[in-house]
């Protein structure tokens, strides 16, 4: 095979990487036969591995979220996907009252090992229910491991060490990445609670931290700040739950600066917690400027274009920000 | 049970005869006829439109299911509250919206039925009672249950009336709003819009069976199953439990059988469906054309000639493509538009 | 319809005769007065527990329904994937659960069947084919279909058994479940305990109609409606159904009828529905003891007598109150289990 | 009637008086008709109003949240209550997708006006299903208004507020409140959008910030702290969204430390919008000591007595964190 892969294809590849090692592993959820609904990421694979083991469903998130966690239990590897994650907060008490907590709850029993693939798919004027990014949900609940895969390598990587993982995982992937393109290495698995965030780009005068597309637009932006002569150290977080700030921590006492991009909301956001768990643990001399970040505006995602453009953080936007931050 | 008649409707080669108009209003087989046109034609504008870029956002086309929306809409009135889903244009224009706000609407414009913050998915005119659609799947469902008891609580007789497709009814919250309904006597009216299809997926492949009056008999909801390609049809049942509904009988339940020309999305017969519907069952579907066989029905019956349809189908023609030419030239909303009205209290936003 | 089989056992003054042995193996019998009285006496020894403060947590008490965990139990083996919910006594300690291991964790130790981590609403015995209750309502019945699809794609003759109540069957997620199981045809056998009641609401306040099997009907499942107070009838459905479910024909629905002695939590009759049921109804109701009538039934049929029945009561007292005894010395769990296990994957925990 | 209130009567006269001014106003949920689902705060409403308005419903949160958003829309202001918040993963589509969004998604047309009344009902070996306390979530969405009174005027008036307020209100309540007494004021109606965090004790030593039962955790560890001669400034949030960070600031500006108490989890939570929201807008010199918060421990709750001694923060937690600040 080919080792040029895009994003989505790169996500193909874990798919069949699984299905045909792995005799536990199965998908289900909405669109998995359909051409169009999850991208060029799960092209063809009920024809390889049939409509057994690759699913299409009614619209039923709740039911085959909650199918998806018992055949966990019952020692499969299921991977539910949720072609919006808007779709589900029909599927909250699976994910979230059960998912979450059975291993606590049974002592250490109960191994709910699913993985929930949740797609963030925004944008073209879908508007208000078709563009939610929830990671701040997800990375607020103790139980659920919280993965956001920015490069086409953890796209493919992060999801073979999702499935893997004993325990159930929020793998939240976003449709404006699925055109970046990369070279990868062969397949090798990883635990995913060695999982921690990753510094793309070594830098010396500030520190960015991002995930998912956010972390696209950091390494756009800091290219165009390189050639502003400012070297930023770029932090990609992949790993939202459990929260590891070790890394950005030891950068920011390194930069004495912070700034945090995401693609969520504002209030209770995962923007904040950096920020937080930052402040708590380095000394108060610490910074020279107070941290910032970049977040939606707190408020319902528009329709029309050009509220859209208004919407969303730019490349040009975190370009001023950290204009305004370092001067 | 129900799946005799089902199974008829459900095959197209049955059902193409034109409508019986036989003891039916005239005012209202010519508003019927009128209104069918005028939707059709609003959707086929908004298909080239999609088609030629003009429309940024997805397209959810009811080509071919206009008789469901005209049938029940006749009996309803503005007081009413009636909630769609992602493929409501039908449902919207047959309350009476202006056909020129939803298609500035639709194009993400300031003076649409939403004020450009809802686009084709989203639509709302209250002053119609049309109370709101959503992509959510049976998002609305248990909301017009609600709008229903408040008309209930308010002590008037209107009804809250809920438009979902047969992929909705697989929803759970759909099967608690039955109940609910019920159990509180709710004044509602849920039409399920059987098209066969819930984007790929035809329903032999979700359900079991594929009458989803199946649900309405279950929950002690009266029903009628129809012809939803009937206009006369459509009306009929509904006419009968709306009075039933307004006289304080309770919540009750239309399935109307019918199918969507285009495909899931935008202008394409083939779009996400491509793999399950073959051209000869659209082609089939075709001839049961709601409008055709409206008009077949009372040109037999000599209430009108063929002239008299192709006038009115280039008078219709000129209004909406009016209104979409003064729709494109309307400005979008302004950047403000972004954070007032996150909430109501005060215009005050925080983002 | 269901409704007129249904209509004569939700009366309490109906089927309160000894049960109808004919025919029925022995062995099973002797198990099923046995594991019954095991669970009565376990139950009882629970609400004595609770009435003098040895138990903090909320403690749902079946007693009274026990014969529809133990009809169904028969028919199920260790590998199968049982699921219950906050009132699962009854299910764990009929697929053998150890008595011991239960008190101990409805009291919080270590040594309880979750550990210590859950109490008496959240249980778990997985080699005893126990797959967890929780006391979200509803919360495991799509778990039930997960775990029997995964039996169905493990190629084994295991199943899915959901146990729920008539109040559970008022959430969506059921009849997603309902119809997920069937459209996968998914090897599950749902088990509704109708005891009429969901909490302080008679079903009469929350449903049309009482018989839950309707919903089984509209998704196409084979179901049995049974006196939830005669173990041989639910094993007599359940083991017809079970066997059909194991050959592949897909899921199957059970609903019994029966009622709880007890209020909805803890040891007292009145607590959350002293509003609505009266204690005449209580009275009738425990007249059909499902205990009593399978001794009765054995009895009359010369399998055992009245000496029998009162020793074995009172070996089972004394086995019961061994285990009470044993838990009630069992170590609480150490304060470290607060964060391990959060995770399974390496007892790496972020606190 | 008599002046004297605890924290469940104060919200018994507010579902009383609404009741009896507002024939807009109905109640639907789960377990009102029960003498005990919901303490002493809804007690004989039916009797008095009648099972018309009051009302006891099916177990079918997410339709009953939805019908009584529905209701709004066309002209009501209903009420909703959940027992326990941790049924209201059910619900979210119709409180998240629905209630949140439709005013701005319409323009400023609709108005869904619903009160959404969750209880914090835990502790009691309840265990990790019945025991949420979700606010960060809700706190998290754009549009709606989240409150948690602390006092018993605020169980009342915040009550009455979030009803007539034209915007859905998450009205949060908690069960360990319930015996919390004073002497109230008549009735005054006061207009949500205006309602702001409150200072509930002055200080100069340190500003301490809470909400709902951890505001009383926190007064009560003011007092042992006044004995121990710290002087501790207690603001208590009430209104979690809108988020409004200026008296925290002006009054961090002044003690120079920060302590947030959360009866949440960590990750993602209120406690770490609190402290983002100081730092980013406090000059880099201003905090003599890094900010810190007092929350749960990110794990599901645990049932054993001996545990959730160990999970619930107390006021000697407080006292013990506050003398690690300050010294
Ligand atoms: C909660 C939710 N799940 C899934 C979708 C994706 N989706 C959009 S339309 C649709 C099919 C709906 O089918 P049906 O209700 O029959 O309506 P139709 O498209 O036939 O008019 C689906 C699954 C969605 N929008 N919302
Ligand atoms: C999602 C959810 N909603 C509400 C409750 C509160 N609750 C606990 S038990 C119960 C009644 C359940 O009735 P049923 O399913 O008939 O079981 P039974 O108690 O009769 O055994 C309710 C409403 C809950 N635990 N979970
Ligand atoms: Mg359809
Ligand atoms: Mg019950």
């Amino acid at each position: 095979m080919d080792n040029k892969y895009n994003y989505g294809t790169a996500m193909l590849a874990a798919f069949e990487y699984l299905l045909a090692n792995y005799p536990e592993v199965f998908v289900i959820g909405q669109g998995l036969w359909s051409p169009w609904y999850v991208g060029n990421s799960m092209t063809n694979l009920e024809k390889k591995f049939g409509t057994a083991r690759v699913i299409d469903t009614p619209v039923s998130e709740s039911a085959c979220t909650g199918a998806a966690v018992g055949a966990a239990l019952a020692g499969m590897k299921p991977i539910v996907v949720h072609p919006r994650i808007d779709f589900m907060l029909y599927a909250m008490d699976a994910i979230v009252n059960q998912a979450a907590k059975w291993s606590h709850m049974f002592g250490g029993q109960a191994s709910p090992a699913v993985t929930i693939r949740g797609i963030i798919n925004r944008g073209g004027e879908q508007g208000a229910q078709h563009s939610q990014a929830l990671q701040a949900w997800f990375a607020h609940i103790p139980g659920l491991r919280v993965v956001m895969p920015a490069t086409v390598a953890d796209a493919r990587d992060l999801l073979i060490s999702s499935v893997l993982s004993p325990d159930p995982v929020l793998f939240i992937d976003d449709r404006w990445l699925y055109d970046l393109e990369d070279t990868l290495p062969p397949i090798v698995e990883h635990n995913l609670a060695l999982a921690r965030p990753q510094c793309l780009q070594a830098g010396h005068d500030l520190t960015i931290v991002a995930s998912g597309y956010s972390t696209r637009l950091a390494l756009n932006a800091g290219q165009k700040l390189t050639g502003q002569g400012i070297s930023a150290e770029i932090i990609d977080l992949r790993v939202l739950n459990p929260f590891y700030p070790e890394l950005i921590v030891e950068s920011v006492e390194r930069t004495k600066h912070l700034l945090v991009i995401d693609g969520g909301w504002r209030t209770c956001g995962v923007a904040g917690e950096v920020i937080a768990s930052v402040v708590e643990r380095v000394s108060t001399s610490c910074f020279k400027k107070p941290p910032i970040r970049i977040t939606l505006p707190d408020a319902p995602a528009p329709t029309s274009k050009v509220l859209e453009n208004a919407y969303y953080p730019t490349v040009d936007l975190i370009v001023n920000c950290v204009n305004k931050l370092m001067h | 049970m129900p799946d005799d008649f089902f199974n008829q409707l459900s095959d197209p080669a049955n059902f193409q005869h034109p409508v019986n108009v036989t003891g039916q209003d005239k005012n209202l087989l010519f508003n019927q006829l009128e209104s069918m046109l005028h939707i059709r034609e609003a959707e086929s504008c908004l298909a080239t439109g999609k088609r030629d870029g003009f429309i940024g956002g997805p397209v959810h086309l009811g080509v071919g299911q206009e008789a469901v929306a005209v049938g029940v809409a006749g009996s309803l009135r503005k007081s009413d509250k009636v909630f769609g889903a992602h493929r409501s244009h039908s449902h919207v224009l047959a309350m009476g919206a202006d056909v020129y706000r939803l298609f500035a609407e639709v194009l993400g414009k300031e003076t649409g039925l939403s004020r450009g913050m809802g686009g084709s998915m989203h639509l709302w005119d209250k002053p119609n009672g049309f109370y709101g659609a959503v992509p959510i799947v049976s998002g609305t469902v248990s909301l017009a249950v609600g709008a229903g008891l408040a008309a209930k609580l308010q002590g008037s007789k209107d009804i809250g009336v809920s438009f979902l497709g047969d992929g909705a009814v697989e929803e759970g919250v759909v099967h608690e709003s039955l109940n609910l309904a019920r159990i509180l006597n709710a004044p509602v009216l849920f039409v399920v819009e059987n098209n066969l299809f819930a984007s790929h997926m035809h329903i032999s492949l979700r359900q079991p069976k594929a009458s989803t009056a199946r649900f309405a008999a279950a929950n002690d909801l009266p029903y009628e199953i129809v012809d939803g390609n009937d206009a006369v049809a459509v009306h009929k049942a509904a006419a009968k439990l709306i009075a039933n509904i307004r006289e304080g009988r309770g919540p009750a339940f239309i399935e109307a059988i019918t199918y969507r020309w285009y495909g899931h999305v935008d202008w394409r017969e083939d779009i996400d469906v491509g793999v399950n519907r073959s051209s000869g069952d659209v082609s089939a579907w075709r001839k049961r054309d709601p409008i055709r066989r409206l008009a077949d029905g009372m040109i037999q019956a000599g209430l009108c000639n063929d002239t008299f349809i192709s006038e009115l189908k280039s008078r219709t023609q000129q209004t909406i493509s009016n209104a979409w030419q003064r729709a494109l030239a309307d400005p979008y909303p302004s950047s403000s538009a972004l954070l007032t009205r996150v909430y109501a209290s005060t215009g005050e936003n925080r983002g």
